[in-house]
């Protein structure tokens, strides 16, 4: 009985956690709560992404009413991976989460930044499972305004500024995704996506659909953080406590650009939406646009979670470069970066949640001599910055590594340069912290000072699985070719 | 017989009402200073309000909707009045008078 | 008919209203025309709920009133704190 | 026609707004604005619509925006950046959206296609299957129930938000609140506690009328509110902070949440779907009843608890540095 | 023509969203701001709600009788819109508040200022 629910229990649960935590007192009961919420749901995403493999699309009608007139959940491989990923990075996350939030968040705060942290993942698992366009406007109202307050608490007061800003162009790009999804209610009458699908072509000539597509578009991308509406990221990641830094660069921006597949792909069709404007060219450009300017950006940062959040911008340049490609393989590459970028940086910035559980900052001259005195943290941020450079081994390689044979196979070899280019830029960035880190000794001598265990263990589960599904690729490649496959099948119109 | 005598005092007064509420309206708009300007809108308000509420009463009749209009009237007697009082005490005390805020005003214009 | 003329009538009072809010000069005047406004505004829903037969929507106007009141209240209380109080209030135009 | 000439005012109201510099008058024009939007939507016959937008827009907003200017500063700056940037990008998306009009089916065509598809099944279906006459609100609390879920959701985030930003600001006990109440005017005193009982009462009909009528959960629990925020503003935020103690408000706001949710659960452990209210008795139409009835206490509660902690947030916060 | 006057009023919605718009982006007050995108917000829900509008139609609120009513469901869809509103600007004044205690203004370009020259 109780798997014919999953899909709307899936977001469900977690909501249902996010009121108890206001309730409850005790502040050990507090993160416990959180804690099996979030497993519970990363259980029902692995459940979810299983049955979907198997038996194909999942439809739930909320409340009884069918599909048009009510709202369905319908859930695909592509939904079932990315509620994975999103469910794996908070669960892992949340394990680190007691030790770090003991020492940046006051102790009054608590409930209500578990209660908040809960509701934003609530939005984000609710955007990805949905099937009804305006459904997907409140629940990514609910994600943002509780990032807005998780950013907010940054102990910087820089933090409230930056989360102002994300919370003035957040809610331009909710009011045009707003404005995309009435539009295309007024061509068709319908708000259900998959319904939308098949309306859609009858009206494929219209201006108003042109219009809708290109506020939807922009809105999306706002939240993405695509270059160059990516302004509010740097600071946002930057400023926010490290827990919620780790959570959103994992997640967030992951659930945006599947919001913007889903679009495309599923509601307007590949065929209307690289036909009808030069899509192919806008996103190569952007995507190489962000890849350079992100990356050159990150070099000259002296903070370094600021570092790495430029480095989000790039490589969520090479997410987008795969829709470009509009092939299995392209979309594959995306589709795969998504989960591997996720898994990358949520490692990093749980690392550099460590640094600054012991000092207090994340400057350059904080890693000063820290291979020393951090060995086991600093290894981490080795390792995954060496992902994020894409060398073999690790799972940077393999995203990298399809993008560049979807490049080679539609004969596009500056891009190829770009990508190598890129990598290279990664590079950089990242010597530059193995240079302080392990040729440079700290001013003062420091007494070797690991982390606690109760942080450093999550940290190396991420970065064990940056190494693990680097060699061991079945898992992460079946699910995103699967899924990649069914995108671009509808992309001949109708249902698969 | 009767329902006729309701239906022309209700137009009665509704079209009292709104000649009232235009006319105070231009007064609002062209009367020289501030006090002035507030008396015109105060009595505009209270006086209006009542007289095309109750017109309004007439024509429901008995109802659940009189007692609504009632409460309308209520608040929006409460509300004027308040807004001036409070509005005069601190225009007052910002150094509005009556005589000073002539010049103020065509200086202004 | 008599519905429609008094409509008009207060549609007219409200734009001369408006046309004080926005001169001015000073803040007292705006508010005054604003307050107004609100006025109208109640009255012209009520009206126009009768006007369409539908007089059971009074229920809009009734809130209105509600809130023009506590707004009203609140503007006061601002007031009283002081910091409506300039020296010159003038607008720049 | 009507329509025309509010929207007349309307654009008048927005350009004022954008040239003035003075913060207090711009709040005052956005009430206007907000009042003119409720009326335009009457005319668009959106009455339930208007009916929000006049409590939220006028009311909670403005209060809202008035109590941070009271905490902040009045005179806006000149601003001395470039607004040809601005200005371009503006004038983009307005072409954007102009281009996409000229397709637009004509205003108000009944043949229009959102006019077709979805909506002629409530207007001519949502009576017998829920039992409801007005059909917002049976597509608000029992087809689209899930979106209301979403939307007391945001409520609540929004209200943790405020509490998580400004909890930590709270005047001490011995301190005077930011704001003088308006208690020293013994007339005003005495009327608004004459009112209060009215205002709760037609909160309770707003809530409970809202089957028939414009309203519902989210409208009673604004007026709701209103009514308190009303007393705090005459008698004292300290007497208002007294009735509803820091723990009272949490666990109201969670308990609205949580009845609505539970409504869900309840219709999931008897065999219908999330928010299938046919299970909960034998007649469907009395199962919808119920559900309906459940889950606009479930907003009401939850709408009423945070604007009134969201109030008492803002109203508490300690103005010296 | 009639084209034209059957879009007036999506026109002037477009025209209001872009003054909203144009506050937003263009305005260093961070209040002001928020009054702006409320301004744009409100325009959005304009539109939704004129695309609701029958000719001849009523609230639907169903009479006896045989009426033609206007589209529920934009109505539904904006009431959602108007809450969501109504939490943005209230956590966004929150912010403001916090703000000014954190940097004594509250105009961007003195924020800039200050973080600039730390």
């Amino acid at each position: 009985m109780i798997s014919s629910h999953l899909p709307v229990l899936q977001v469900v649960l977690p909501l249902i956690a996010a009121p108890l935590c206001l309730l409850l007192r005790r502040s050990s009961l507090l993160w416990i709560l959180s804690f099996a919420a979030s497993l519970a749901a990363m259980i029902i995403a692995w459940l979810l992404l299983q049955q979907a493999g198997s038996s194909g699309v999942i439809s739930y009608t909320i409340g009884g009413w069918a599909a048009p007139w009510g709202i369905e959940y319908r859930i695909d491989t592509l939904n079932a991976y990315v509620l994975l990923i999103v469910t794996s990075i908070s669960t892992v996350v949340l394990l680190a989460a007691k030790k770090s939030i003991e020492q940046e968040i006051p102790q009054q705060h608590w409930p209500m930044f578990y209660s908040s942290y809960l509701l934003c993942l609530t939005g984000l698992l609710g955007i990805t499972a949905t099937g009804d366009a305006f459904n997907v406007f409140v629940f990514l109202e609910i994600s943002s305004l509780s990032s807005y307050a998780l950013i907010s608490l940054g102990r910087d007061r820089r933090a409230l500024t930056a989360s102002y800003q994300y919370l003035v162009m957040g809610t331009i790009g909710a009011t045009f995704i707003l404005i995309g999804i009435g539009l295309l209610y007024m061509l068709t009458g319908t708000l259900n996506m998959h319904d939308l699908a098949q309306r859609l072509p009858a009206v494929a000539q219209s201006k108003t659909l042109l219009s809708a597509f290109a506020f939807l578009f922009v809105g999306i991308s706002l939240k993405l953080a695509l270059f160059p509406l990516h302004l509010w990221l740097p600071n946002a990641y930057t400023y926010s406590p490290s827990i919620v830094s780790a959570f959103l660069a994992g997640t967030a921006t992951k659930v945006a650009v599947y919001v913007l597949l889903r679009f495309i792909f599923t509601v307007f069709g590949a065929d209307y939406a690289f036909s009808v404007l030069p899509l192919t060219e806008i996103l190569m450009l952007l995507a190489v646009a962000a890849i350079m300017f992100a990356s050159i950006s990150a070099i000259y940062q002296s903070n370094i979670k600021r570092l790495f959040a430029y480095s989000s911008v790039a490589q969520l340049g090479y997410i987008i470069l795969g829709i470009g490609f509009l092939s299995v393989s392209g979309l594959t590459a995306t589709l795969l970066h998504l989960f591997n970028h996720a898994l990358m940086k949520a490692a990093l910035f749980m690392a550099l949640a460590c640094v600054l559980y012991r000092q207090g900052d994340v400057m350059f001259s904080n890693v000063k001599g820290l291979g020393k005195t951090m060995p086991w943290t600093f290894m981490a941020i080795v390792l995954g910055g060496l992902s994020l450079v894409g060398v073999p081994l690790t799972v940077g390689f393999i995203s990298k590594w399809y993008l560049v044979v979807a490049a080679i196979e539609q004969g596009h070899f500056v891009l190829v340069a770009i990508i190598l280019f890129g990598s290279l830029l990664a590079l950089v960035y990242v010597w530059r912290l193995v240079e302080q880190g392990y040729f440079h000794n700290s001013e003062e001598d420091h007494p070797r000072q690991e982390a606690p265990l109760s942080l450093l263990i999550p940290t190396w589960m991420l970065v064990l699985a940056n190494i693990y599904l680097g060699i061991d690729t079945s898992l992460t490649i079946g699910a995103a070719e699967q899924a990649a496959q069914m995108l671009l099948g509808q992309a001949g119109g109708g249902s698969p | 017989m009767w329902d006729i005598l309701v239906s022309y005092c209700s137009d009665a007064l509704l079209i009292t009402g709104s000649f009232l509420s235009l006319t105070f309206a231009i007064g609002l708009l062209r009367f020289p200073d501030f006090y002035t300007r507030m008396h015109a809108a105060g009595v505009s308000d209270t006086l209006c309000a009542g007289l095309i509420v109750l017109g309004l009463v007439l024509q429901a009749g008995i109802s659940l909707v009189t007692l609504k209009l009632l409460f309308i009237l209520l608040f929006l007697w409460f509300t004027s009045p308040t807004a001036s009082f409070a509005l005069a005490r601190a225009a007052h005390r910002a150094g509005y008078r009556v005589s000073e805020q002539e010049e103020v005003a065509s200086s202004n214009s | 008919m008599i519905l429609a003329v008094t409509a008009i009538a207060l549609l007219v009072a409200m734009a001369l209203t408006l046309v004080r809010a926005l001169l001015g000069p000073s803040i007292f005047d705006r508010i005054l025309a604003v307050n107004t406004f609100g006025t109208k505004i109640v009255l012209f829903l009520g009206v126009y709920g009768f006007l369409t037969n539908r007089p059971d929507f009074l229920d809009i106007a009734l809130v209105y009133a509600l809130i023009n009141f506590i707004s009203t209240l609140a503007v006061l209380r601002f007031f009283e704190s002081g910091q409506l109080v300039m020296p010159k209030d003038k607008e720049s135009r | 026609m009507i329509n025309i000439i509010l929207l007349g005012f309307l654009a008048v109201v927005a350009i004022a707004v954008a040239m003035m510099r003075d913060l207090f008058a711009i709040v005052m024009l956005f009430g206007i604005y907000s009042l003119l939007t409720a009326g335009i939507f009457v005319s668009l016959d959106a009455v339930d619509v208007a009916f929000t937008e006049a409590a939220v827009g006028a009311g909670i907003s403005t209060i809202l925006i008035l109590s941070t200017l009271a905490l902040t500063s009045r005179e806006e700056k000149q601003p001395t950046h470039s607004f040809l940037l601005p200005l371009l990008v503006v004038l983009v998306t307005g072409a954007t959206l102009v281009y996409g009009t000229l397709d637009m089916p004509a205003f108000s065509d009944p043949e229009a296609p959102v006019h077709q598809h979805v909506a002629p099944h409530y207007l001519n279906q949502a009576e017998q299957e829920t039992g409801v006459p007005n059909i917002v609100t049976a597509v608000l609390a029992s087809y689209r129930s899930y979106d209301t879920m979403g939307e007391v959701t945001v409520i609540f985030t929004a209200g943790i938000a405020v509490l998580l930003l400004l909890s930590a600001f709270r005047h001490h006990e011995d301190e005077a609140s930011n704001l003088n109440d308006l208690s020293h005017h013994p007339v005003l005193r005495y009327i608004a506690r004459l009112m209060i009982p009215f205002i709760l009462l037609f909160a309770l009909y707003v809530q409970f009328h809202g089957d028939y009528g414009p309203g519902g959960g989210f409208q009673a629990g604004v007026i709701f509110a209103a009514g308190f925020i009303l007393y705090g503003l005459v008698v004292g935020i300290d007497k208002t902070r007294q009735m509803f103690s820091e723990s009272k408000l949490h666990w109201l706001m969670a308990s609205g949440l949580l009845l609505y949710i539970g409504v869900g659960i309840v219709s999931l452990l008897l065999g219908g779907e999330f928010l299938n209210y046919n299970v909960f008795a034998a007649d469907p139409l009395k199962g919808q009843h119920w559900g309906i009835f459940l889950v606009e206490l479930g907003v009401g509660i939850t709408v009423t608890a945070t604007m009134i902690s969201v109030f008492l947030a803002f109203s508490e916060v300690r103005r010296s540095e | 023509m009639s084209t034209f006057i059957d879009l007036y009023n999506y026109w002037i919605f477009i025209f209001l969203m872009m003054v909203g718009f144009y506050i937003v982006i263009s305005q260093g007050n961070l209040v002001k701001k928020i009054i702006g995108l409320n301004i744009f917000q409100t325009a959005v829900f304009l539109l939704y709600i004129s695309m609701g509008k029958v000719k001849g139609g009523t609230a639907p609120i169903i009479m006896a009788g045989d009426v033609s009513y206007s589209n529920p469901l934009p109505h539904v869809l904006i009431l959602t819109a108007i809450v969501v509103g109504v939490a943005t600007t209230a956590l966004a004044m929150a912010l403001i508040i916090r703000i000014r205690k954190a940097y004594g203004t509250i105009e961007e370009q003195d924020i800039h200022e200050q973080d600039a020259s730390l």
